[in-house]
């Protein structure tokens, strides 16, 4: 039972820390096309080790069940969401950011 | 930690709403606000009213974003102008709206503990309402006259929509309200089609849980009227079927009329179910006001066709 | 102090500033919003005295605010609608007493 | 113990929000500032996740489930009814 909930501990814990760099990168990325990126990946990364935590201390194979319903949901409007805003700015004629030389 | 994090949502809360009210664009406070509702879902899960926190976060999400964002960019073309204020309204205002903040914190030092409210009441005839979520029992069995006239609320605010309609230089029904935008891509088609059926299925749950569970008719409706609003926005051909729609949206508020009477005239008092019938009668009428309040704010969010410019 | 008397504080602020904006703010949809933030702040109130501990608040308070919930958002989509029609109408997104033009 | 671990996690993710949504609504164009929506939704079904274990409520999981089926709505909303209005530079009003 121990074992189980560090490790569930340790899973949340890296998932947090992935939300943190998430953050990072939106704070430090230089334009919208990459701090999406920053945004969608590193988040949905984040929640699924959450995810995973939170199955290993689930009672019932429901709780499993509604836990990954959740996530892959999640991930689904956050491909969405990426793709329309990144589909749209492209539209609009937003230019990604080049290294200046 | 527990009171950390209260106090972390509180906080939250108050800087959204000024930030919402305060921030010089407009675009920029319709989004914070959009982020307070699903920080007041926040906060009921965290008073214990899972029921408001499912319903502040579909109607929220849903219904709300798409009918802010809209109307945002109706008004796209007039975003700009600044109106100056009087001097006096300044300064005499935010002094009265302190004072306010201070009478009531007084206020809620005074107030009677919890323990006097209709709450035990409630629990103490939950035996007889025929469902065992306090919540749904209030709302179906209790106090079931206030909801009908709530959902008459939601189907008169539709029927007021509707009435704003431009009689003349309409544009037609195809330039329609929602569907107009800019090319859809395939991937929103592939996600809409994979949504609607996993929403149908929570909605449902969440309407059969109602009874015992977190859940219920306004949930599950208007999680459904998110999904839908959600499904305009990608190209459902859904706006072209009004008459469909406003028969959804009356069946509801009509059965529940219907039930009233139905009861009053076989000798029980209106409203009041019949021994052993309570549970049969409230899951039924709340199947029907589940697709009535879908409905009704579905129409809602479609609104209403611009006006041609003369 | 109680995390439940903790929300009641922040709706009473929440009333007390969404109300200064109803009258200070000009655009329609701001003032919308600051409605939308007043009711938001009366619900908190009302949970936040009716929670009492670890239980579940009373449900009757839930059920007025479950209720005011769906009320406020048919309110707010017809306000938007009228707010269009107005927009539509006058070219201007906001009321202005004096005639002063758009 | 463990649930004071998911409590810190929610505390952290909150404080995490806050930053990145503060970093967002700066901008520069309108679509950054929706980023901070979608940053909320994220970290919001994060934490009704770890709420709804630590507090014992199975129906924060129920909320972040509505979360997740509508979390693409306001970006779908701003995309198609919104951006392609706004104009470079219009999107400001008292």
């Amino acid at each position: 039972m121990i074992v189980l909930e560090g490790l569930a501990a340790l899973l949340v814990a890296v998932g947090v820390a992935f939300f943190i760099a998430g953050t990072v990168g939106l704070l430090r990325f230089p334009d919208l096309f990459s701090r999406l990126h920053a945004l969608v990946k590193a988040d949905n990364l984040g929640m699924g080790f959450i995810a995973a935590g939170l199955a290993l201390l689930a009672e019932d194979a429901g709780t499993v069940l509604v836990i990954v319903a959740v996530w892959v949901l999640a991930l689904l409007a956050s491909v969405m969401v990426s793709h329309l805003v990144a589909h749209a700015a492209v539209r609009e004629g937003m230019q990604p950011w080049r290294k200046k030389r | 930690m527990m009171l950390l994090i209260d106090g972390a949502v509180a906080v939250g809360l108050v800087w959204m709403a000024l930030r919402a009210l305060n921030a010089r664009r407009l675009t920029e406070a319709v989004i914070v606000f959009i982020g307070f509702t699903g920080v007041m879902a926040l906060a009921w899960v965290r008073l214990r009213a899972p029921d408001l926190a499912l319903a502040e976060a579909a109607v929220g999400a849903g219904v709300l974003v798409v009918v802010l964002l809209d109307g945002l960019g109706r008004l796209a073309h007039l975003l700009g102008g600044r109106t100056p204020l009087r001097a006096a309204a300044v300064v005499l205002l935010p002094l009265l709206s302190l004072a306010l903040v201070a009478v009531l914190l007084r206020a809620l030092g005074d107030l009677p503990s919890a323990a006097t409210g209709l709450g035990p009441r409630v629990f103490a005839a939950l035996e007889q309402s025929g469902v065992e979520n306090p919540v749904t029992a209030v709302l179906l069995n209790f106090r079931g006259f206030d909801t009908l006239l709530e959902v008459f609320v939601l189907l008169g605010a539709a029927v007021a929509v509707a009435l704003l309609r431009p009689l003349d230089r309409a544009l037609p029904r195809g330039a329609g309200p929602i569907t107009a935008g800019p090319p859809q891509t395939p991937m929103a088609d592939w996600y809409r089609r994979r949504l609607l059926p996993v929403a149908l299925l929570v909605a449902v749950y969440l309407l059969w849980a109602g009874g015992s569970a977190p859940g219920g008719a306004f949930q599950a409706g208007s999680l459904l009227a998110g999904v839908l609003a959600l499904g305009l926005l990608t190209g459902t051909p859904l706006a072209g079927r009004p008459a469909a729609a406003w028969a959804a949206a009356a069946i509801g508020p009509v059965a529940f009329v219907l039930a009233a009477l139905l009861f009053a005239v076989g000798g029980h008092g209106v409203l009041q179910y019949p021994p052993g019938w309570a549970k049969a009668a409230i899951l039924g009428l709340e199947s029907l006001l589940t697709v009535s309040i879908a409905a009704a704010l579905t129409l809602l969010v479609i609104g209403i066709p611009r006006r041609r410019r003369p | 102090m109680t995390s439940a008397l903790l929300y009641a504080g922040a709706g009473v602020v929440l009333f007390a500033v969404a109300l200064l904006a109803l009258f200070l703010r000009r655009h329609l949809l701001r003032k919308l919003m600051a409605a939308n933030i007043a009711g938001s702040g009366v619900f908190l109130f009302l949970l936040g005295t009716a929670a009492d501990g670890d239980a579940p608040p009373d449900p009757v308070p839930q059920a007025m605010v479950l209720t005011g919930i769906v009320v406020t958002v048919s309110v707010t989509a017809y306000g938007v609608a009228l707010l269009r029609r107005f927009a539509d109408e006058t070219g201007r997104d906001t009321l202005t007493e004096d005639g002063g033009g758009p | 113990m463990i649930d004071l671990v998911l409590l810190v996690a929610v505390a952290v993710l909150l404080v995490n929000a806050a930053a990145g949504i503060l970093r967002a609504l700066v901008g520069p164009s309108a679509a950054d500032r929706l980023l901070a929506i979608q940053l909320l939704a994220t970290t919001g079904i994060a934490v009704l996740l770890l709420l709804a274990e630590a507090t014992h409520q199975p129906a924060a999981r129920l909320v972040a489930l509505v979360l997740a089926i509508l979390a693409a709505a306001a970006a779908l909303a701003f995309v198609r009814r919104l951006w392609w209005r706004l104009g470079p530079g219009e999107e400001g009003g008292p």
